[in-house]
């Protein structure tokens, strides 16, 4: 047993990707000397000439795992932060999430693109978006978007074994601030599934990355005032573990879904609908969500940077109002 | 009667090609068939029983001398949508082409999913692609870079119009590919236009092989209406790359014959008198007359290979016709493998 | 009073926005001999000098209008196709939907990017893309998606004169299939307003663009079997009429979302999440979507692609299954 | 006493360097000043007062050569993150950049809203960036377009790092640039490094300036560390860019004599004996110099200079750390202009 950070569980994950399949290699901005996150530090003295510096071209990062995923490598390419993919965006619209469709199988891409997303970092506009939602809009692409340390670990190594192409996706300021014991071996969790990790019968509430340990905070204080929280972490947003979600809907009538991102057009839409389509007979109150207000970017300064990310305060609030209808 | 009985001058002359008489046949024989195959593709649109065509006329010889500098079923080839004739020299029967045209439920090229000439097969590595351009030269790179890592002695080669060599993924690939030198050739046909707009528009400079310069990479310009110089300047690029010499651009000098695809005019754009001037350097008819003079082949086995061409695409059609179309649910499936 | 094609009006509209202000100027690939669409055509002729064509390059098209838009021209961009929209939206996400907020409004940014999206044309995985969702998560950014000619007009030069950056969606299935008698002066249509194109007491349609026609044909032979449909033309994504949304959803207490696009992840998510948080009360039946199936893109063929697209005949399954609930 | 009096040797040495006295002083009081202010930014950074900085040491001297070639309140500057000696040629005092260091309310450059070091005020034409490299030269290009079009003889000068010249958009804003004709200066100052990245893992050429052989653009490579010979370079350019001779791609040959940022540990990566080896050629110590040497100014007028940059710096963190923070609420507003 150790007790791991998320950026360890990342780096024990790589490394053991590397070691378990000659195959892999790694790729990206300055991965070599560790990565701005030090998530890459050590490896390259473990595994020589597995990890390439790659110029600042994301395009080309993404590009280049797609083709060598295709001759039968498995990259695992990291994006430096979330914010800088968006010109990779045509490689994984109109490439990566096709490839399998359009070979009717007869070619996948077993590829991983890592990137660290999210907020709360003094990141300012473009070092803490969120990008979930432009990717969960791909089928042919699984996103994936853990919280504790052993789903980390164990979902990038199932990332990297998985013939499809993953985003998986990194919150920059758990890297450091969740920590967690870990089994020698990596826990058993499998893309594709939710885990409920709070039961409660007043409401569930849905989340991931930061605000899934924000929700867990939320519970735990509104437990005491004698409000019972059903806590699903999504973990991966695609594709959607479906049977999870409703279910615990239709158990507590009433949701919550929380995220980090922009209201608008943001994934907690998907999973409304969701529920207000399957669910709908077992609903007694209004569908919520709560997410950031929509601007276009979270602003630096610390006060406005507050103001704009969910947090237990602000889920307690709405929950609360939400158990009292 | 032996080949050298047959035609005592032209020995000589074929050594001087670099092509054996085998190969000259094969080049003709597939300039002829991409040909003839466009002719009928643009028909078949024109008689409503193809929704969409584009082709390569005027670029065989290009394409022809290129892929023949491949070693078949070992290199990789990542294709752009006029690359027809490449793909014949791969492997490719009148009657897939016809499969694909018509989108037909077995063409190995995705059954129907995509528009015709997006092609790719596994098996014979011809790498799946898409319609947004130069997204696969990063590809090819990737490629590269993967075989390299693997100690595979393989060359990629990767093509696309001048038009394409404006977007960014065309710069993020050649730096790629020089950084790494990789066994990758980013093989360009310039032919003269990105639909309606001429090349003047395009690009700043002379020449699309001029673009090499921005990355200190090997390049050469060579005339591509002319299939056996193209094999001449491809095929040593091929060689050293695969002994690991970096990658090359090479710009292959051709002319649009036809429209961008049937659903052009081009005569919106085009001067009449350019297209009638270029179409005096035919290719298949520049290379036709190139192995008379040089009395390569006698005429008859000429006509013979235009026979055989002949009988080849009509069969394909009417093959092809009465393949079975994808059914509706078709549509879902292979969205992940598992 | 003259009757106009989808395609006539939009053109109409550009001559006029040239004509009326000598900041505009188009600029694309193809513009000068007047584009695949032939959207521009016969314009070059009538404003030498300001139909610029583009070299092939996506991100250069928008980036240089933002260029030229902050100087204090009126760009209009044409992107050919909506597929090739992607390896520009760096520039829509990182820059032109946060140049007024983070200027505080000192610059912003009076451009159009107009591009023709939607399938139905055998236009393949490539030539048949609806980009709404991606561009619908952009705060900042306004998306316009008409469907009838005279809106087609009159959101165009509205597009045109907003101090905004508007993406304007152009279905290209209907360029030559819809007419409509259009005034001399362009209709009153403005930016974020929906528009509630048919009155029924049964349940509300929500759509855009092609879907919009198909809903409207589906209504039509709904009432003749005695099934009353509203039917809401959303004509701006961005911001939305949330108003006439909750309003038509409150009054007919059940909804169908229609579009185009895959399902997951969809626009339509937004409005059902919308509809379900804000209209509960009102619900008399689940918020039901009505989309393409998840699949990676349209496929070519011509059946797969029948399958693929939403039509008249599963609009009308589904409303009357949604009014027999 | 004149300056002639004062100085006999200076006047004909002066002639030479194509800038008055009063500009060499202004280029090196404002170069002192960006690099004082860096130090103290550095120091706030790491009392946790300002939680990132992002800086310009060793830079001065490419950006007060490059920036003094501009017309101010006419030409365009559209700047990168180090540029903050540039920003304070184009008008921004020491009290402006610390304000927008702690990102206090008000802030000219969006009030917080953006992490420091990202600058734009239009009444200055300093045109607003994002931390996205690269996409500001297609901007850059943009604005030319207009001005082109409009007839308005300005000029917009460009900067990023030799390491975004990678990036897509680097291409394509040239390519658009120079088919164009277009009054616009890219300006890549080579630092040596894109954070932990030597320049052979960005590029595969020398000099940055090569990148220009692809566009057959003007182009020119200039050592950065000397403010007066960019001034000599750069000054031409604008020159020949604003009577439409077109746009230019000018490298400076500098170094990063800091760290990437306050995040970063550049002891990892950076060999110390080649940090020492630059450290000789400070940009500021070699004006210095070089001014001594040839007598322009006094020393204690040098000195007199020093005494100022640190008292404005002294007071500007002073004034600025009382300024108001914004309020939570300010994050809203401004998403649209009405
Ligand atoms: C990114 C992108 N933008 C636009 C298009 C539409 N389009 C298809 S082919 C073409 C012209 C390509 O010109 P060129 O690269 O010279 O190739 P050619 O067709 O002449 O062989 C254009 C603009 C596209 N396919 N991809
Ligand atoms: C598109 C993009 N990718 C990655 C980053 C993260 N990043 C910030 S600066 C930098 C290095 C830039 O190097 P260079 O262009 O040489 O400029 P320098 O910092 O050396 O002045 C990187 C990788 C970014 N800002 N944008
Ligand atoms: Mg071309
Ligand atoms: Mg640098």
């Amino acid at each position: 047993m150790a007790v791991m950070t998320v950026l360890e569980a990342v780096r024990t994950a790589l490394g053991e990707a590397l070691d378990a399949d000659a195959r892999t290699f790694i790729l990206g901005e300055d991965v070599e000397t560790g990565g701005v996150f030090r998530a890459t530090e050590g490896l390259k003295a473990r595994f020589p000439g597995r990890l390439i510096d790659t110029p600042l071209a994301e395009s080309s990062i993404v590009g280049v795992s797609i083709g060598a995923a295709h001759y039968g490598m498995r990259p695992i390419a990291e994006i430096q932060f979330a914010d800088f993919i968006h010109s990779a965006f045509d490689q994984f619209v109109s490439e990566a999430s096709r490839w399998s469709y359009r070979t009717r199988g007869e070619s996948s891409l077993p590829m991983v693109v890592r990137t660290p997303w999210g907020g709360g970092v003094h990141g300012g506009q473009h070092h803490s978006q969120s990008i979930e939602a432009y990717y969960t809009h791909l089928p042919g692409l699984k996103v994936v978007a853990p919280s504790f340390p052993a789903d980390y670990r164990s979902l990038l190594r199932a990332s990297v074994d998985d013939p499809n192409p993953v985003l998986f996706l990194e919150h920059k300021r758990t890297y450091r601030l969740i920590r967690q014991e870990i089994d020698g071996a990596a826990a058993e969790t499998v893309i594709g599934r939710s885990r409920v990790t709070r039961r409660g019968g007043d409401l569930t509430i849905y989340a991931y990355g930061l605000m899934l340990h924000e929700s867990l905070a939320a519970a735990e204080s509104l437990s005491a005032e004698g409000i019972e929280c059903t806590v699903v972490d999504l973990l991966t947003l695609l594709p959607l573990d479906v049977e999870t979600i409703l279910e615990t809907a239709r158990n507590t009538g009433k949701v919550l879904i929380v995220h980090e991102d922009t209201l608008t057009g943001g994934f907690g839409g998907e999973i409304a609908a969701l529920i207000a389509e399957h669910a709908f007979e077992y609903l007694d109150a209004p569908v919520r969500r709560l997410a950031a207000p929509d601007i276009p970017a979270m602003p630096y300064a610390h006060a406005m940077e507050a103001f704009f990310m969910p947090d237990r305060d602000k889920i307690a609030t709405a929950a609360r109002e939400l158990a009292a209808y | 009667m032996t080949a050298k009985e047959r035609r005592p001058r032209s020995k000589e002359t074929i050594d001087q090609y670099l092509l054996s008489e085998q190969q000259l046949e094969e080049m003709y024989e597939t300039m002829l068939l991409a040909r003839r195959l466009n002719e009928r593709m643009l028909a078949l649109n024109r008689q409503g029983r193809a929704p969409f065509f584009i082709g390569g006329t005027g670029q065989e010889a290009a394409q022809v001398g290129a892929a023949m500098s491949l070693k078949r079923g070992e290199d990789y080839l990542v294709p752009y949508y006029r690359d027809l004739a490449m793909n014949l020299v791969f492997g490719m029967s009148a009657r897939e082409a016809m499969l694909n045209l018509l989108a037909k439920k077995d063409d190995p090229h995705g059954g129907g999913r995509q528009m015709p000439s997006h092609w790719g097969v596994g098996s014979r590595k011809v790498v799946t692609g898409g319609s947004v351009v130069a997204t696969q030269l990063l590809h090819a790179a990737g490629i590269a870079l993967a075989a390299k890592m693997s100690s595979d002695p393989i060359v990629v080669l990767t093509c696309c119009g001048e038009g394409s060599t404006s977007k960014g993924d065309f710069h993020e690939a050649l730096n790629f590919a020089q950084i790494h030198r990789l066994p990758v050739i980013f093989y360009v046909q310039n032919n003269g236009y990105a639909i309606s707009e001429s090349t003047e528009k395009e690009m700043p400079i002379a020449h699309v092989a001029d673009r090499a310069r921005a990355y200190n990479m090997h390049s050469a310009s060579v005339d591509g209406m002319d299939a056996i110089a193209v094999y001449q300047t491809v095929k040593p690029a091929v060689d050293q790359a695969r002994r690991g010499g970096g990658p090359f651009l090479i710009e292959a000098r051709c002319y649009r014959l036809g429209a961008h695809s049937s659903d052009d005019d081009d005569s919106r754009y085009r001067p009449k008198a350019e297209l009638e001037e270029w179409t005096q350097k035919d290719p298949i008819t520049l290379f036709r007359r190139r192995v008379e003079t040089d009395k390569v082949f006698p005429p008859e086995e000429l006509d013979e290979i235009e026979e055989r061409v002949t009988a080849e695409v009509q069969d394909a059609v009417e093959w092809a016709t009465n393949q079975p179309d994808p059914a509706p649910e078709d549509a879902l499936g292979f969205v992940y493998r598992e």
